[in-house]
């Protein structure tokens, strides 16, 4: 073998050994439902025969996966496929071997610090007219995330987060314009130079302010901060984690109703990858005259929205139905009227489903703190 | 600290049937001097004292040679065996916590009659500072000063110039057991491992720099060994020939062996009394060896010698969560 | 004393040692370090003329300690003892330099590992030339044995034992012995009627003169050591006087309190005054003081009058303890099944027509709640999907084994849906189908002839459509994602360590396995055997198995507990703790870190005062020497192990033999 | 013989020319001032206010190697002729004395040639005690703090400089090496340290009329007082160790498993193993008999011998016990003892 | 000068850790020559003054192996030697020995490659230090 070969095999099929090829990762794989030829245990089995460079020939089957990790929480031999995909697309990020949107993405990230290829000035767009204070003024970090800071439909979580984090009296402030992207995609997308880079810079910047706390609206900026900035040293929290507390210690408390059924959708990050499964629910239980209801497949059964890894960025298989799609159909079958969640891209597959399958006047999409900061004054 | 108390507190003591002696302080014979005494009578209870001089800890002669006997049966207990009255500081009362714990000293054997403790003077500190007194010399603590008195001439001296390093860092200045306490509770300090932390903080090489030059001094004259009230074994392993763990040669190894094997024995026993240092002729710090022990006791075990005499001792036990994260 | 006098034998193991240990230069280097006699190499000083070679030196050189460079003492210490002892020298004036395993074996470069070797035996011969004799005891055994549990393996050994000539008690905490077995329908691979099997043995137990069978109790206490246990039993209160109860069950019918009934698995009710089943023995009835109207809160009392003429209803009963003293006691407290609640995505507790394997053996069991129709909310079900290895060689429930009856327990019970609904479509998903045991395959091959498929796949979720179950998996011979509906899920749930099982592993002091089944003292030539001495395994609590197995492994349990009865007596651990009295300080420290409470503090006359010392009991200690390195004064010492032993060959090692 | 001025400033210079010796000075480390090997002159420490301890290492040292052997049973002596030769600078005048107790010890029927070689290659030049400490009462006990006994040169602390007093050959060696650094003393000097000397003499406090101790001693054996004072001792070896008469010593095997070696090393005798005898039987069993053998030995049995105590006066066993047992509390307490 | 070659004193519990050195053999997996074995019933007679006792006579690294926690044979030895142990690493740190000479592992009487890794670490780790020469006995 050559060494980049060796290499190679280290990286990739090395860590597959323990494979018994059960099909549990495949049977769990929302991708496989609706693209028949992303079969990620076939993927593993190949690998696990496979001599030498062809290893890294893998595809563009690849950009498939969103990363939502069903298959490692449920693979009984703790194999990691997800890992495997993020390592193979950093192989080809390597040999330059990219779709082309995904390059823009990662041109836009080294250029302008986010992926959307929008300038940084335009960052703190949302919070004009807001009073939020620059962090070197506060003690708790807001941390934006870069599509809830430049998407128009999704400011409005970051909005309403801002609002309920002020009326409940929380010392927080942001990065303003500075706010870099905190590289969770990235990584996915298999630059794992740019994430290191993005870590360092991001840690770098943290350490400049006497920061207690960060609170994310996203799910994807927690994951990667709680479990991937080893170096971090600072407690992180998804928004949905302080939310209950504030309203145990009364520090929030809704004066409106919100007379809907709604039900509420596990983002992938959120509960499957980090466990969190319970506090968005107290969360939506809490509010007056809400009607909650559960969706057949919740809490670990739930079905990834396709959101993550990347999937943002890429259009795929456009004659398939969307797990988005699924997903809406399932809240419209246990009756609800909103479909909740707290996650900007769920939030965005989720609408994108409900509008082109023309569902507006049926069912609505919410992220929690939007209904939250309904209730509140 | 009321004296005339004090004495009646001790006279009642001694009045109690089963009392034998009473161990209690007295002015030595020169100086800033102070002596142990041991009471048997009431006559010799005019020569009890108690003063900031008073550094040297009475529980060691509990235990030096012969201790008091076990209590054994629960007849016994009540009240009708002998009992030794002992006068103890904070640290003291901790010892004996240990030493009861230990099962080395029974509880029904001690009448304990407490003092809360401001803290002592350095002996060396104040020698230093006045030289050459052969005269009886008076101290007192007042408002954060020691006033001296020396052939009817007084000084005032801040507390701080004074006090033993070990007393600074006091956590437990009222005694944790008594029969009796004279005077009011006092407030400890709060755990300040400061100077170990920096000794901690420092290269390899510079530690070993430090504790060489520390250890090549110690000429092995076992006042250490002998002042600690928690060094009561029978047969000290240290002196034993076989198996020989420290041979007789003097030199910084051996020390090094001498003074390792004495701080780990005291790793979750000693009480921060300070005797050690207070006693050793070459001013090695040693305190900085079991305060180190006693730090790390504290945060990877949370556990304190002496608090409780039901607690079993630190070694002795384990919980399943210790750290493991050093192990491979 | 007389001079120590040590002779050195360098073994070649053919050329296991010998190709990278230079022995002859080895064995030079050995004749001259201290207290060496004579030293020698020789081929294979395990083989018998090796052997006799050291017995003649030791006559010849009047040698007193041997040092036996050879392979690890693991394997050939106790040979080479019994060479010492043939030649008339303590056996444990022994000591094995370990030059093969940790030298020749793992080194490649003749000068390093040589070196190494010289370095290795310089410090075993420091070691030997401090050994003393030293003498095992011999302890009288008392000639009973205890049995824990009355499954099927805690059964067949205390028959066994009994039928050998021996007392047994036999301690069960339900109110019959019986166990998973008697919860079975059929048994695999033979289809025998599991209950029809089982009772006849359960009588025998209730009528052995030899055996006194204390159901419904529990172990609270145990003290002693091989030969000499001392156990505590608590009876728990049945409210029925045993004695007296003839199991007419005149007084059910007055019991106005139903419950779960636990038997049936919660799937049916039954009276809180109850007979867990009808064969059971003792057969007699129990009151279960959760649920009783008079234990919770003394009122009711309505059974008590009906049973006037026996009299054997005692709402006021108390629990009671017993000690019993025993040679010997077995282990077969038996196992749980996997809790599926833990493998979310299958639906458990979700959905009730997802059972498990066990709920299913109630459903198809003639004694069961439906009386052997495998119904679903009053439906048969047409389709059945039975899914393997369900919290079994599964990492993420913590359970890495195989547990090794599912595959056949599955092929069994898609045979009786077969045999029960002939038209109903069955459907096993399965990663590897392991039939291994004698009939297995065979069976296996006549329930696909029947027509059950078996599809190779880890189901990955269950989920709801309409009425339907949907089980959804890739079918990975096809490589395609398939969704199945079905009426009935049966997941085939392992086997895990009883929940409660840290209480009663606490008591015996016995280790855990990585699995947490309980630990045998060798996994190939002691697997009935603990580690501590007069302890024995029976069944699961050791593994997963199956009936043959169990009634196997129970029966070598029993003759292994025999061995010491019959013998009526026991060799003791020679190198144990040691107290030198004049350096004790009674302070306990060595009480307090033994595991087997083999040392207590003792008053002894010392100088003429009375004082506490510790004091070892010899056949308690195992020799672990805990105490050693928490005594401070060195008065405690381990044999064979003492400080002066290890310290000269800490110091033998740190020297350098250039 | 002759005195000369050393000017302070040029104590350096003087020591400078006596690199061929190895210089023994008091050093301070920390509260405490100890002899020790100089490398660095800057270390010396001659402060009067510092009761500096154990000069007598220098000649009689704590651990000293007497032979090693393999194990091919090859001794191989430790030759003390090897040492170079000695100077003792800034010892005090009851050190110096003690030496010329020592040697009668050393000397006796079998010479020790360890001590001995030692002690001739070894020169001692003393510092006068301008201000004694205040347990020293070497005037009670044929001592003075500027005595000349045993020493060979002795210096005094004047304002600006040393006043130097040549008492031996050997410090007239000593003096011809350095003497471009002096000048000769003049008659005001001499006045000057004999004001000082008598001064420093009436400074001392403590004092105790030694007459009759000895037999004294021998009628009192069996006596409560014994028990009194031991009844605080700890045990230590401090009292000993720092005596500058104290010699005892203890010889042991060193040995690994091929090679070893002979030591001497202190012992004393208030340690329980001092007397411990091999078959767990120990004559001095309690702190008693053990003090009460100290103050035997030095003010009885040593005057049996040799005709004086073996005591020079220096009061460092009262200034260093961590418990107060007094020496001179002890002997007035003999002294008046029924 | 040949390269220096550290020498390694381990104390290795019977049931465990020896054991699995055994099956290091066993297997042929190799590791340095640097590492001596002392065969102790149990990590918990290892008494912790062993270490120093072992660094100043000539050892440039101790290693204390026994069972994982929960698996002792003798049920809590490893437990109570893991404290001892723990509290002599910080003070021999504390007095300046490099705590990468003083080290403790669980190796399972199944984890023989993992015996020859920890080995080949101790080592590795202690090559970088060198020799441990202001620690050593005068006279060995």
């Amino acid at each position: 073998m050559s060494e980049e070969a060796e290499r190679l095999a280290y990286i990739l099929r090395d860590p597959l050994f323990p494979c018994i090829q059960c099909g549990k990762c495949t049977g769990s794989c929302p991708i496989s439902v609706i693209s028949p030829h992303f079969n990620i245990r076939k993927l593993l089995y190949e690998i696990l025969n496979s001599e030498g460079e062809d290893i890294a020939q893998k595809k563009e089957m690849l950009w498939d996966c969103s990363t939502c990790t069903t298959c490692v929480v449920r693979c009984p031999k703790e194999v990691d496929p997800a890992d495997l995909i993020i390592s193979m697309r950093s192989v080809l990020v390597e040999d330059g071997q990219v779709p082309p949107k995904i390059r823009d993405v990662l041109k836009s990230i080294s250029i302008r610090g986010n992926p959307w290829n929008i300038g940084q000035e335009k960052r703190s767009e949302w919070a004009e007219g807001l009073e939020i204070k620059s962090i070197a003024d506060a003690e708790i970090l807001y941390y934006v995330g870069c599509t809830v800071a430049f998407d128009p439909r999704l400011q409005k979580i970051a909005k309403a987060l801002a609002k309920t984090l002020a009326k409940a009296g929380i010392n927080f402030g942001t990065l303003g314009n500075d706010e870099v992207c905190c590289g969770n995609e990235i990584r996915r997308m298999g630059d794992i130079w740019s994430f290191d880079a993005l870590k360092e810079m991001n840690i770098e910047m943290f350490k400049q302010f006497p920061i207690k706390q960060i609170i994310t609206s996203s799910p994807h900026c927690y994951n990667t901060f709680k479990n991937e900035y080893t170096e971090l040293g600072i407690e992180v929290k998804h928004y949905t984690q302080i939310i209950p507390d504030l309203i145990k210690k009364k520090k929030l408390s809704f004066s409106k109703k919100f007379e809907k059924t709604v039900t509420y959708h596990d983002p992938c990050f959120l509960g499957r990858q980090n466990q969190i499964f319970d506090e968005p629910r107290d969360i939506l239980k809490s509010i007056p005259s809400l009607n909650f209801v559960e969706m057949d497949r919740t809490r670990e059964r739930a079905l990834c929205c396709e959101g993550g890894g990347g999937r943002m960025w890429i259009e795929a298989y456009e004659t398939m139905e969307r797990t988005a799609t699924i997903r809406v159909k399932e809240a419209l079958d246990c009756g609800a009227e909103i479909l909740a969640t707290a996650c900007p891209f769920c939030l965005l597959t989720l609408e994108d489903a409900v509008k082109s399958g023309e569902l507006e006047d049926k069912i609505q999409i919410l992220d929690i703190v939007e209904i939250v900061s309904q209730v509140i004054d | 600290m009321n004296i005339q108390k004090l004495k009646d507190e001790a006279k009642r003591a001694i009045g109690r049937k089963e009392v034998t002696h009473l161990i209690g302080y007295q002015k030595g014979s020169y100086g800033f001097r102070i002596s142990p005494i041991f009471i048997e009578t009431k006559e010799e209870l005019d020569r009890l004292t108690f003063s900031p001089l008073c550094s040297l800890s009475l529980v060691n002669y509990l235990t030096i040679e012969g201790k008091p006997a076990q209590v054994q049966s629960e007849e016994e207990k009540k009240s009708k065996a002998k009992k030794v009255a002992i006068f103890v500081r904070g640290c003291d009362s901790r010892a004996l916590n240990q030493i009861i714990a230990e099962k080395g000293l029974s509880r029904e054997s001690l009448y304990i009659i407490g003092i809360p403790c401001k803290g002592v003077i350095d002996l060396k500190k104040i020698e230093a500072q006045f030289p050459n007194v052969v005269d009886p010399a008076e101290v007192v603590e007042e408002n954060g000063k020691y006033i001296i008195t020396i052939n009817d001439q007084t000084h005032e001296v801040p507390k701080e110039e004074l006090i033993a390093d070990t007393c600074k860092v006091c956590q437990y200045p009222t005694p944790l057991t008594y029969n009796k306490l004279l005077g009011d509770k006092l407030e400890g300090n709060p755990a300040n491992y400061d100077d170990i932390q920096k000794l901690e903080e420092k290269t390899p090489e510079e530690k070993w720099s430090f504790w060489q030059n520390q250890l090549d001094r110690c000429i092995r004259c076992y006042a250490c060994k002998n002042s600690c009230p928690l060094c009561y074994c029978d047969g000290c392993i240290l002196d034993k020939l076989t198996p020989q763990w420290v041979r007789r040669s003097v030199d910084t190894n051996e020390n090094l062996m001498f003074h390792v094997t004495r701080a780990f024995h005291l790793a979750g026993r000693c009480v921060s009394c300070g005797e050690c240092e207070r006693v050793c002729p070459v001013g090695i710090p040693l305190m900085k060896l079991n305060r180190k022990m006693e730090k790390d006791v504290k945060e990877l075990f949370d556990f304190e010698a002496g608090k409780d005499p039901e607690v079993k001792p630190l070694l002795n036990t384990f919980n399943i969560e210790d750290p493991d994260d050093f192990v491979l | 004393m007389s001079k120590t006098r040590v002779g050195v034998y360098i073994c070649h193991c053919g050329v296991n040692i010998k190709s990278t240990v230079d022995v002859t230069k080895l064995t030079e280097f050995a004749s001259k370090l201290p207290h060496v006699s004579v030293a020698k190499d020789y081929i294979y000083l395990c083989s018998d003329p090796g052997q006799e070679l050291i017995k003649n030196d030791i006559n010849e050189f009047n040698l007193n300690r041997i040092v036996v460079a050879a392979c690890s003492p693991r394997m050939h210490e106790p040979t080479f003892r019994k060479a010492l002892r043939s030649a008339g020298i303590n056996p444990y004036c022994l000591e094995i330099a370990n030059i093969r395993e940790h030298c020749s074996w793992v080194h490649e470069d003749i000068e390093k590992a040589t070196k190494k070797a010289e370095s290795i035996l310089a410090a075993t011969v420091a070691k030997a030339s401090l050994l003393e004799p030293l003498e095992e005891k011999e302890v009288d055994v008392i000639p009973t044995a205890l049995v824990l549990g009355g499954g099927i393996a805690g059964i067949q050994a205390a028959l066994d034992i009994a039928d050998t000539g021996f007392k047994v008690y036999l301690v069960e905490k339900d109110p019959s012995i019986g166990g998973h077995m008697m919860q079975l329908d059929k048994t695999f691979p033979t289809l025998d009627c599991s209950a029809c099997i089982l009772t006849p043995k359960m009588s025998d137990v209730g009528n052995h003169p030899n055996i006194e069978l204390l159901t419904y109790s529990e172990i609270t206490n145990v003290g002693g050591y091989v030969g000499n246990f001392k156990v505590t039993i608590k009876k728990k209160p049945r409210y029925i006087i045993e004695d007296k109860c003839n199991g007419c069950g005149n007084c059910i019918s007055y019991c106005p309190i139903e419950m779960p009934d636990p038997f049936n698995l919660n799937l049916s009710k039954t009276k809180c005054l109850y007979i867990p089943f009808p064969q059971a023995v003792p057969a007699c009835f129990v009151i279960d003081p959760d649920y009783c109207r008079y234990t919770l809160n003394r009122e009711c009392k309505q059974c008590e009058p009906v049973c006037k003429e026996l009299g054997a209803i005692d709402l006021k009963q108390k629990e009671q303890f017993i000690e019993v003293d025993v040679g010997t006691i077995i282990v077969a407290t038996g196992f749980d099944t996997f809790d599926p609640t833990l493998k979310p995505e299958l639906g458990y507790g979700l959905y009730p027509n997802v059972i498990t394997g066990l709920e299913f053996e109630r459903l198809s069991s003639a004694s069961g709640p439906t009386t052997g129709d495998v119904m679903i909310n009053g439906k048969k079900p047409k389709n059945v999907v039975f899914i393997h290895c369900v919290g079994s060689r599964d990492k993420t429930v913590g359970n890495e084994y195989c547990s090794r009856v599912c595959c056949m327990y599955t092929a069994k019970q898609a045979h009786l849906i077969k045999d029960k609904i002939p038209d109903a479509k069955v459907t096993v998903f399965y990663i590897d189908v392991r039939a291994f045991g004698k009939g297995f395959e065979e069976f296996y091959d006549r329930v696909k002839q029947e027509g059950i498929i078996y599809r190779r796949g880890n189901v990955a979720e269950v989920y709801k459509r309409g009425e339907k179950l949907v089980v959804k998996a890739e079918d990975t011979l096809l490589g395609q994602l398939v969704e199945v509906e079905t009426d009935l899920v049966v997941l085939a749930v392992g086997m895990v360590p009883r929940a409660d099982s840290n209480t009663v592993n606490n008591l015996l002091k016995l280790s855990q396995s990585s699995d947490k089944f309980l630990l045998e003292a060798h996994p190939k030539l002691r697997p009935v055997d603990t580690a501590s001495d007069g302890i024995f395994l029976a069944g699961c609590c050791q593994g997963p198995k199956d009936i043959p197995d169990t009634v196997a492994q129970a029966s070598a349990a029993a003759s292994k507990a025999c061995i010491p009865l019959s013998q009526g007596k026991v060799r003791t651990e020679a190198q144990v703790a040691q107290v030198n009295d004049l350096l004790c300080r009674g302070c306990g420290f060595c009480v307090e870190v033994c595991p087997y409470d083999a040392i207590e503090l003792k008053p002894t006359v010392i100088a003429g005062e009375t004082v506490d010392v510790a004091s070892v009991n010899e056949v308690l200690c195992k020799g672990c020497g805990a105490c050693v390195a928490a005594c401070l004064s060195g008065a405690i010492q381990q044999k064979s192990f003492t400080d002066e032993q290890l310290l000269s060959m800490i110091a033998s090692l740190g020297e350098s033999y250039e | 013989m002759d005195s000369y001025i050393l000017q302070k400033e040029k104590l350096n210079n003087f020591l400078d020319s006596l690199k061929e010796y190895e210089i023994w000075a008091p050093v301070q480390k920390d509260a405490t001032t100890l002899f020790e090997v100089i490398r660095d002159f800057q270390n010396i420490s001659l402060d009067l206010n510092h009761q500096p301890i154990i000069s007598k290492s220098a000649v009689f040292p704590q651990t000293e190697p007497l032979f090693t052997f393999d194990n091919d049973a090859a001794i191989k002596e430790t030759s003390p002729k090897e040492e170079k030769d000695t100077i003792v600078f800034g010892i005090r005048p009851c050190d110096a004395r003690s030496f010329k107790l020592l040697d009668p010890v050393f000397e006796g029927d079998f010479p020790d040639p360890y001590y001995l070689t030692r002690r001739n290659k070894t020169a001692l030049i003393g510092i006068a005690c301008n201000e004694p400490f205040p347990n020293c009462f070497c005037t009670s006990i044929d001592g003075n703090p500027f005595s000349k006994e045993g020493l060979d040169l002795l210096f005094t602390s004047l304002n600006d400089s040393f006043y130097i007093e040549v008492i031996t050959d050997k410090g007239k060696t000593i003096i011809d090496k350095a003497s471009s650094h002096l000048t000769q003393a003049k008659a005001e000097d001499t006045k000057e340290k004999e004001q000082l000397a008598k001064a420093s003499e009436g400074k001392i406090k403590r004092q105790i009329n030694l007459d009759g101790i000895k037999e004294k001693l021998a009628a009192i054996f069996e006596h409560a007082i014994w028990d009194k004072f031991s009844s605080k001792c700890i045990g230590c070896g401090i009292c000993t160790y720092s005596c500058p008469t104290c010699y005892c010593f203890d010889m042991q095997d060193e040995s690994s498993a091929r090679k070893g070696r002979r030591v001497r090393t202190w012992d004393s005798c208030m340690f329980a193993e001092y007397t411990l005898h091999a078959s767990g039987h120990n004559p001095r069993p309690t702190r008693t008999e053990r003090l009460r053998n100290r103050i035997y030995h030095k003010f009885k049995f040593n005057i049996d011998n040799f005709g004086v105590p073996s005591c020079v006066g220096c009061g460092r066993c009262i200034a260093l016990c961590p418990v107060n047992v007094d020496l001179i509390e002890i002997l007035s307490t003999i002294k008046e003892a029924e | 000068m040949s390269e220096f070659e550290p020498n390694i004193v381990a104390f290795l519990c019977n049931w465990c850790s020896y054991a699995g050195a055994d099956l290091t053999g066993t297997t042929r997996t190799h590791y340095p020559p640097t590492v001596k074995v002392i065969r102790v019933m149990c990590t918990g007679r290892v008494n912790p003054l062993f270490v120093l006792q072992a660094l100043r006579q000539g050892a440039d690294g101790v290693l204390i192996s026994g069972c994982h926690p929960g698996e002792c044979h003798y049920l809590k030895g490893n437990f109570l030697a893991r404290r001892r142990f723990l509290l002599m690493k910080n003070l021999l740190e504390y007095i300046g020995i490099n705590p990468s000479r003083i080290r403790m592992s669980w190796v399972s009487a199944s984890e023989g490659k993992k015996f020859a890794d920890v080995i080949t670490e101790v080592t590795e780790d202690i090559k970088k230090l060198g020799p441990l020469k202001s620690f050593k006995r005068e006279i060995l």
